[in-house]
């Protein structure tokens, strides 16, 4: 299995790792956030805890540690393992992306 | 027809013509007490508790393809009750004792073998986790002994201990664990429980749940139409998200996928099953001489059943550096199973949260030496509605409450567990 | 109908006809070698034994030919029954014929006599038999079998309940097995290798090279691979004629031209095994299995891993025998297979041939023995009619034509005598000692099927095609259902040019060549119903009976009669039994073979050595090492190492006279506490931090503060997983305003770095941070002692101040060493003594160590290990892996009180959970032995005193233990229910495992120095 | 007072044993050579400064840093890039001198981490270097995929390396490798195994002429 970084190119997928689905958004409480402290737990355990965990169509995190050490986000079907596209995570490339846009 | 050596001789007078089926080919009833999703090992032990000794025989297990072509027909048929934190421990021993009568309970042999399970170490840190844990399990009242290098050559003289990358120091072995036939495990419930009147129901995949105004579910919409329940148990290994996502629950899981490997058969190399600490391997020999192997998880979530090279190759060197004299036989055939992490590598065994609706899941990849006991305690659990004693910790908010079970320490990821 | 076509040597292992023979009597021998043609070397006579039976054969020869050559039919007992079997295929999926190759080290199970070329002193034997394969005691099943059928195991052997342990089931394991492999580590060598390519030919026959031909021409990368030492698959046994010229001609001229071509490779006795995600394929090049044994510097067996475009399968057909009673005896063969013998091999099956055939193919078989001058005994063809195309050579050669089906076959160990044939209501028996047998031909889906793709039935030729191929696969020739030669060209070529056009080759292909069209006509015949063992599966004993019994007890889905009968589970894969059984169990049940479907295809299409699958990476090359920057000083110096995760490190630096590991590591403590003492600890993880926004991300990502750490000073921190356990702890140090450096464990370095990368890239792009891990740029040494100062001084250029207020504890900066060599010292300590670890770059390390002891000699300084280390960080309460397990909180370590309340960071939330904070948790503290002299043992567990060990009472136990040289006793670290509140209590200490019972006392985790002056001082 | 001398050590002083190895006698099919005496320092922009990063790095080598995997030589330095916004400046070791004139060059615009001492150089090259490098790395070493200036980020045995193709000698292509310093030991084994049946050359050479 290959996968396409955006950065290096298709390369063999034994230079990746795996951490999973990339559709839950960690969830930022700040110390003295005004929500209830039972809110708080419950929207952290859902980001750690729950997944959707689907059978098709998934977005997920893959990190290029064998690589470039980017971490990617890649869109991957879970039943056929195809790939439909890999992106570079948001700060893979900060130097560049905050020229552009800020 | 019940099964020994004379019904064997006398079939045999008939040109074996007289056998008869091992389970009926029952059309789904309208209405069942307890409907089970799952023909694999767990959902049928399920329902023959519930036949046999919760006095509960109108049940159902529903099966979209054949029974047993989950991971009960997938894995590598190990069974051991070598677990080092509570809740872990009750319960698999409890499995274990169960494995050591079946085939008299089910008149079925499923050719449970004890040729014990050994944990190899390699290194000061790995034998005292090893000893912590077999000391759990000596406390618990399960057979563990520590065994040091100079015990295991005379137990085991062809491994690798003068040239293996990570020395081999020692191990920890349970010799009541072993194997046990998968294919037979399924088959052997699936006649017990059908004895007792229970429909085994096969190539009906569910589609849905009917549920009523308060929401409870009352039944399921299948490939052979709506069968109404009065509670619905779900033991679907890998595709337990897939069956909640039709109730909008999501779980506390991940499926992913684990290869198993099968030599071609060779005369008799290695007596019990042989777990490599320092790599991801272990191997046993089958009654009919393949090498049954097997390592770790490829690593990404997976609904595919099948995996890729690079574990492949993994689990061989694996075999290779500690037993570099399996070299030149062969390997057969390759395959895989999805198999349903959860996040702290136990399983969940619990009410959820919608009426009517049970879950038995998050097996890892240890859920084949689990069958008879989540069969039970599962069955315990639909019949009266609370835990049994020796799953009273795997219940579905313990992970909300902080209470994991995480015998690996590797938290909420389930590839590493 | 062209037949078989006499032509020139085929390189260097063809031999024209004629041409004397050097050794005239090796040939004579071989009772059943042909005068003329095939693809063998009669210049290059071999020897070769069988069974300590020394026979000859010749180069080109497999084991199997030579074999039929010598007029061997019996060659190896079958798994069940221990029915004797000979040679029924000539190729890889042979089920049978299987032997046991070589001795010693290098004997191996199982080998494909079909597939194994012949050396010369090539030493095989046959298996699964005792004492001999003429007398086989075992053979004593087969008069079981009326009990022994498909499943009766599942039905016995329960009663008495011990005896299936004790007796049945160890019966049964020695039974198991077929061959015996070494039990000695294989002696040879095996690599893996990876290659690339555009377009992946599978199968060098008509089509595979039509293919290769086409995408090659194109200009795109091609890789041929041909699991047969020889390029031209089918072509090399059946012949025929190609755009007007000989088979064999126009094989030579494409191989010529693929030569010539720099952007094709072909890879010769290289089986393509599986296919997997992203058009990667699995391939195994047996090197020098066609050889002794590998010369020096060479491996036996070579994977490959081929990273593909697309692919094109031109993997042929398997012929698939006909289920009839004693279709299993030796000499009765594929009838494809008699036709490979005589052609290729120049060897003929039989003196008097028979076969049974219900497709036109099987009359190639009549042409090919007629044309070798063989006799044939008669062709049974139950459609009732010689085909068109034959019925000249049947009146030429006044052939005997039946009508009708095989019904028995009679002989003995030796093989067939006679054949019963039923046509109509009359039965007639024949003489033969060879039936060749044709039930049609099953397209090799095998690869098109393995990404779980169901082939489909296809009525016209009686078998599966291929359904959905894996993406970028294309199936073409017989693989795919075209079964004429003039077929395999056209769509081999066309998939060819496919291939390399979809892959972005812009060249021309070409013309496909052309054969004259071969009719293929079939009429089904799956099993001739009769009085018999009729054998479905030969290797694993599955008799038509075995399939109907399944189907009776409710095993009707494939997969359970697969399963329930083992039908498909040999090693042959069920490449000759499966379509056969599930045809007869669609039969039994009613149904259509359509609709019965088949079982799953898993690869490996062909057995896989785990030697080959594992490489270069076995025995100390498992895994790669690491080695510190001081390693050979160390070594030179005796020391002990030990492996922690990938890294070597000293464990301890023995003295002559010193006879126990506790004797050095008392030593070396003692040493450190007493005078001054150091430790290379290089393998620490160290991750520079930088940008304007670092103190901010490790705010976030420890729990506690660093964005007001000073420049030039160090802070121990604690880092959690989300989940709100601990991940791991070290010390940062703030080199610079935007620089810190950060240490992990030596355990924890790799999952720590990526999930800070995780932080960065992922989590907060908004922070300024740059990351890179420094861990192998530096060679780092704690310098611990109360000494230390003083070595210090003498290592420091004298400009340096390194008192207590010039460099105070948790102080950091650059200095200058004596020579000029510029150094970072740290004043941290993990012994609890006065400590600084210095650091200087890599290629320094071993001088760095020299010069260490050149500037404490005067004060006695020793090099110490990890257990000096380790025995010192107990001592002083220090939490390291086995108190970091993954399970554990902060405040379960001790530690809560570092959490910042000022901030946020990650776990903090998680860690509040109630199980988190329950107050019966299992916390660190310190245990003592009552008796002082009772040693410790980790893994312990704790109970209460008095208490009975049980689940209930089991309250924890201990994690890390050591001797303690300076309180003289054994003492341990422990995590214990409640635990700091128990400071005092005597417990009881049980180790079940190792028989040891006693009572230790609860006690505060610091042992030593608990005020911390030693290290401040 | 003791004199203090600070010799150098190669990571490979046992691993590397100089001279012909490996099958045959003639001419080695794979040449393997250990570059001592490098410097190495990773350059990695600082948020929205690549183009900043960019234009220091012409100013100071005459060439604009990679910003794609490839290897860019210019008269001081090889520039290498080794990851999103980050490069490699690969130089002869001339102590403190390159990495204090990166330093100055990248202050405020680049993070500099000094790895001199935390890599290993290796040279692969003759004509069976292709396919002894295909036994562990897994990319693509094609002319026509991987030319001259290509370059590479990749795991060899599970660790991180650098690789990248120098300008052919005697028509040859060269490789050109760095791993971590603490594996080098291991990784030497392993390729010098890969490259022993094509015969193996090896030494050492020194990047300061």
């Amino acid at each position: 299995m290959r996968i396409a970084c955006p950065f290096c190119g298709e390369r063999d997928s034994s230079e990746f790792s795996y951490l999973g689905d990339a559709s839950p958004k960690r969830p930022n409480f700040a110390v003295d956030s005004p929500n209830s402290p039972a809110e708080i737990e419950d929207a952290v355990f859902d980001y750690v805890y729950l997944r959707a965990n689907v059978a098709g169509d998934m977005r997920e995190y893959w990190y290029h540690g064998g690589g470039c050490r980017s971490w990617l986000i890649a869109e991957r079907n879970t039943v056929t393992h195809e790939f439909k596209s890999v992106t570079a995570a948001p700060g893979a490339g900060a130097a560049l992306a905050g020229q552009a846009g800020e | 027809m019940n099964y020994s050596i004379f019904s064997l001789l006398k079939a045999a007078l008939s040109n074996h013509q007289g056998w008869t089926r091992a389970w009926r080919d029952p059309a789904p009833k309208k209405h069942y007490d307890v409907v089970i999703i799952g023909g694999g090992g767990h959902g049928l032990a399920t329902a023959y508790f519930l036949a046999h000794k919760y006095g509960i025989r109108n049940v159902a297990v529903l099966e979209k393809g054949w029974i047993g072509s989950g991971n009960a027909g997938r894995n590598t048929t190990i069974i051991r009750s070598n677990y080092g934190l509570p809740g872990n421990t009750g319960f698999y021993e409890l499995s274990m004792q169960l494995w050591e009568r079946m085939e008299q309970d089910l008149n079925y042999n499923t050719m449970v073998s004890q040729r014990g399970v050994l944990n190899l170490y390699h290194s000061d840190a790995q034998r005292d986790a090893f000893a912590r844990r077999g000391n759990t399990m000596r406390l618990n009242g399960i057979d563990a002994e520590l065994l040091d290098q100079a015990q295991l050559r005379r137990e085991l003289p062809f491994l690798n201990y003068d040239n293996a990358r990570f020395p081999i120091m020692g191990g920890l072995i349970q010799r009541r664990g072993g194997t046990a036939r998968h294919d037979a495990v399924v088959w052997g419930y699936a006649r017990a429980a059908d004895k007792y009147g229970v429909d085994v129901i096969q190539n009906c995949e569910v589609t849905g749940f009917v549920r009523d105004n308060s929401g409870r579910v009352t039944g399921v919409e299948t490939s052979r139409g709506t069968i109404g329940a009065g509670k619905v148990g779900m033991a679907v290994a890998g595709n337990s998200s897939r069956v909640a996502s039709m109730v909008d629950m999501r779980l506390p899981i991940e499926s992913h996928v684990l290869q198993a490997f099968v030599s071609e058969a060779i005369k008799p190399l290695i007596p019990g099953v042989v777990t490599f600490g320092a790599g991801h391997f272990y191997v046993s020999q089958s009654d009919k001489g393949g090498l049954v192997f097997g390592g770790d998880l490829d690593g990404y979530n997976s609904y595919a059943q099948r995996g890729n090279m690079p574990v492949m190759e993994d689990v061989c060197e694996g075999g290779m550096a500690i037993m570099p004299m399996i070299g030149r036989v062969r390997m057969l055939r390759q395959w895989g199973g999805i198999m349903d992490m959860s996040m702290d590598g136990s399983p969940i065994i619990d009410k959820t949260p919608i009426d009517g609706l049970y879950l038995n899941a998050g097996w890892c990849y240890g859920g084949f030496k689990a069958t008879p006991a989540s069969g039970l305690v599962f069955a315990h659990l639909l019949a009266r509605d609370e835990p049994h004693a020796e799953a009273a910790r795997f219940r579905l908010d313990r992970f909300r409450r902080g209470a994991m079970i995480d015998e690996k320490g590797q938290g909420a990821q389930p590839n590493l567990h | 109908m062209s037949g078989y076509t006499e032509t020139q040597p085929l390189g260097r292992t063809a031999t024209a006809d004629g041409r004397a023979s050097p050794d005239r009597s090796s040939a004579a021998n071989q009772s059943h070698r042909l005068a003329n043609g095939g693809l063998i070397d009669r210049q290059a006579p071999l020897q070769f034994s069988f069974d300590g039976k020394s026979m000859s054969g010749f180069a080109g020869d497999t084991l199997a030919s030579a074999l039929v050559a010598n007029g061997v039919k019996l060659v190896a007992r079958s798994f069940k029954y221990h029915r004797p079997r000979g040679i029924m295929t000539a190729g890889s999926e042979e089920p049978s014929a299987l032997v046991e190759m070589r001795t010693g080290a290098r004997k191996e199970a199982n080998t494909r006599a079909t597939t194994q070329e012949l050396y010369d002193g090539l030493v095989a034997s046959s298996q699964n038999r005792w004492p001999s394969l003429r007398r086989d005691f075992m053979a004593v099943n087969s008069l079981l079998s009326p009990i022994f059928v498909a499943g009766f195991y599942y039905k016995t052997f329960m009663w008495p309940a011990k005896f299936w342990e004790k007796l049945y089931e160890p019966a049964i394991r020695r039974a198991a097995g077929l061959g015996e492999t070494a039990h000695l580590p294989d002696p040879d060598h095996y690599d893996k290798a990876w290659a690339h390519c555009d377009v992946l030919v599978v199968g060098s026959g008509a089509t595979g090279l039509s293919a290769a031909l086409a995408a090659g021409r194109a200009g795109a990368r091609v890789i041929l691979c041909e699991e047969d030492s020889h390029i031209g698959g089918r072509l090399l046994s059946d012949g025929g004629e190609i755009d007007g010229m000989p088979a064999l001609d126009w094989l030579r001229r494409v191989t010529d031209e693929l030569a010539s071509l720099p952007n094709v490779r072909i890879m010769a006795r290289t089986a393509v095994f599986g296919v997997y995600d992203g058009g990667d394929f699995g391939a195994l090049e047996r090197v020098n299995d066609h050889v002794p044994q590998p010369a020096e510097h060479q491996v036996r067996q070579r994977l490959w891993r081929i990273a593909t475009r697309r692919s094109v399968v031109g993997a042929g057909a398997i012929e698939r025998p006909i289920v009839f009673p004693g279709n299993d005896r030796p000499g009765v063969m594929m009838a494809a297979a008699v036709r490979t013998y005589i052609n290729r091999f120049a060897a003929m099956p039989g003196k008097r041939i028979a076969v049974f055939t219900n497709n036109d193919d099987g009359w190639r078989t009549v042409e090919a023995v007629v044309r070798a001058g063989g006799e044939i005994a008669a062709v049974i063809d139950p459609r009732g009619k010689v085909p068109a195309a034959y019925r000249a050579l049947a009146d030429r050669s006044g052939l005997r034509v039946l009508p009708g089906q095989v019904v028995d076959v009679k002989g003995g160990v030796d093989g067939v005598r006679s054949i019963t044939v039923a046509t109509g209501s009359s039965t007639q028996n024949i003489d033969t000692d060879c039936l060749a047998a044709s039930g049609g031909w099953n397209p090799n889906v095998a690869l098109s099927s393995f990404h779980r793709g169901r082939p489909t039935w296809r009525e016209d030729i009686a078998a599966f095609v291929p359904g959905v191929s894996p993406p970028g696969m294309i199936m073409a020739g017989a693989a795919n259902g075209d079964l004429s030669l003039d077929a395999c060209l056209r769509t081999g070529h066309a998939a060819g040019a496919m291939a390399a056009a979809e892959t972005g080759a812009k060249g021309k292909s070409g013309n496909a060549a052309k054969a004259a069209d071969e009719a293929f006509a079939i009429q089904p015949l799956w099993q001739v119903k009769a009085k018999g063992k009729a054998f479905v599966d030969f290797q694993h004993d599955v008799t038509a009976s075995d399939v109907t019994l399944a189907q009776r007890e409710g095993f009707e889905s494939v997969e359970h009669l697969k399963r329930y009968t083992t039908l498909g589970m040999a090693t042959d894969q069920g490449k000759n039994s499966n379509v056969t059984g599930l045809a007869i169990m669609a039969d039994a049940r009613g149904r259509s073979i359509a609709e019965t479907g088949t079982t799953i295809y898993r690869p490996p299409y062909a057995p896989v050595a785990i030697g080959a699958l594992a490489g270069h990476h076995r025995d100390q090359n498992f895994h790669a090492w690491r080695l510190t920057p001081s390693h050979h000083w160390a070594a030179e110096r005796g020391a002990v190492f030990v492996d922690t995760g990938l890294w070597k490190r000293a464990q301890w630096f023995p003295l002559a006279g010193e006879t126990d590991w506790l004797q050095s590591v008392k030593r070396e403590v003692l040493a450190v506490r007493n005078g001054v003492g150091f430790c290379d600890v290089s393998t620490l993880g160290k991750v520079d931090v930088r940008g304007a926004d670092a103190g901010t991300f490790l705010d976030r990502v420890y729990i506690n503060g660093f964005s007001k750490l000073a420049v030039g000073k160090a802070r121990y921190g604690l880092m959690l997983r989300e989940d709100g356990i601990v991940m791991d702890d070290g010390t940062t140090s703030r080199l610079a305003e935007d620089h810190y450096l950060t240490t992990t464990t030596t355990a924890k370095a790799g999952p720590v770095t990526q999930h800070l990368e995780f932080c960065r890239q992922v989590l907060w792009p908004e922070l300024d941070v740059q990351l890179s891990s420094a861990t192998d740029q530096w060679a780092q040494f704690s310098i611990a002692g109360p000494r230390t100062r003083d070595l210090l001084i003498n290592l420091v250029d004298p400009s340096e101040d390194v008192s207590n207020e010039g460099f105070p504890f948790m102080g950091v900066r650059e200095v200058m060493l004596r020579g000029g060599m510029k150094a970072r010292l740290f004043r941290i300590s993990f012994s609890g003594e006065m400590a600084f670890e210095i650091a200087v770059p890599a290629r320094y390390g071993e001088a760095m160590a020299r010069n260490i002891m050149k500037a404490g000699e005067p004060f006695g300084v020793v090099p110490y290990g990890t257990e000096a280390l380790g025995v010192m960080r107990i001592e002083k309460g220090h939490v390291a892996g086995p108190e970091l397990n993954g399970m554990t909180t902060a405040s379960d370590l001790g530690l809560g009180g570092m959490a910042s309340k000022k901030k946020d960071f990650i776990g903090r939330i998680m860690a509040g959970r109630e199980a988190l904070m329950a107050p019966d948790r299992q916390v660190v503290v310190g245990i003592k032995p009552v008796d002082k002299a009772r040693r410790l043992r980790s893994g312990a567990h704790v109970v209460p005193k008095g208490a009975i060990p049980g689940p209930e009472t089991d309250q924890g136990y201990l994690t890390s233990v050591c001797f303690s040289p300076v309180l003289d006793h054994w003492i341990a670290l422990a995590l214990v229910e409640r635990g700091r509140e128990r400071i005092g209590e005597i417990v009881r200490i049980c180790d079940p495992l190792r028989n040891e019972d006693y009572e230790a006392e609860i006690c505060s985790p610091v042992f030593y120095d608990p005020e911390g002056g030693r290290q401040r001082a | 007072m003791p004199d203090f001398t600070w010799e150098t050590q190669s990571p490979l002083r046992k691993a590397l044993v100089v001279g012909r190895h490996g099958a045959g006698t003639g001419a080695a099919g794979v040449t393997l050579r250990e570059v001592r005496d490098i410097a190495l320092v990773q350059v990695m922009a600082r948020r929205g400064q690549a183009a900043a990063t960019a234009k220091a790095a012409k100013k100071l080598f005459g060439v604009e840093p990679p910003t794609s995997p490839k290897a860019v030589t210019a008269k001081t330095a090889t520039l290498i890039w080794s990851g999103a916004d980050q490069f490699l400046a690969f130089a002869p070791h001339s102590g403190d001198e390159f990495y204090a004139k990166l330093a100055d060059t990248f202050a405020g615009i680049a993070s500099l981490s000094d790895q001199s001492d935390g890599r290993c150089a290796l040279h692969i090259s003759g004509p069976r270097a292709r396919d002894a490098m295909a036994k562990f790395c897994a990319l693509d070493l094609h002319d026509t995929v991987f030319p001259v200036g290509a370059a590479a980020s990749t795991a060899i045995d599970h660790t991180n390396a650098s690789v990248w193709r120098s300008a052919d000698e005697a028509g040859e292509a060269v490789y050109n490798l760095l791993v971590f310093t603490s594996f080098s030991d291991s990784l030497w084994h392993m390729i010098a195994d890969a490259a022993l049946e094509y015969g193996l050359d090896a030494g050492h050479v020194s990047a300061v002429q």
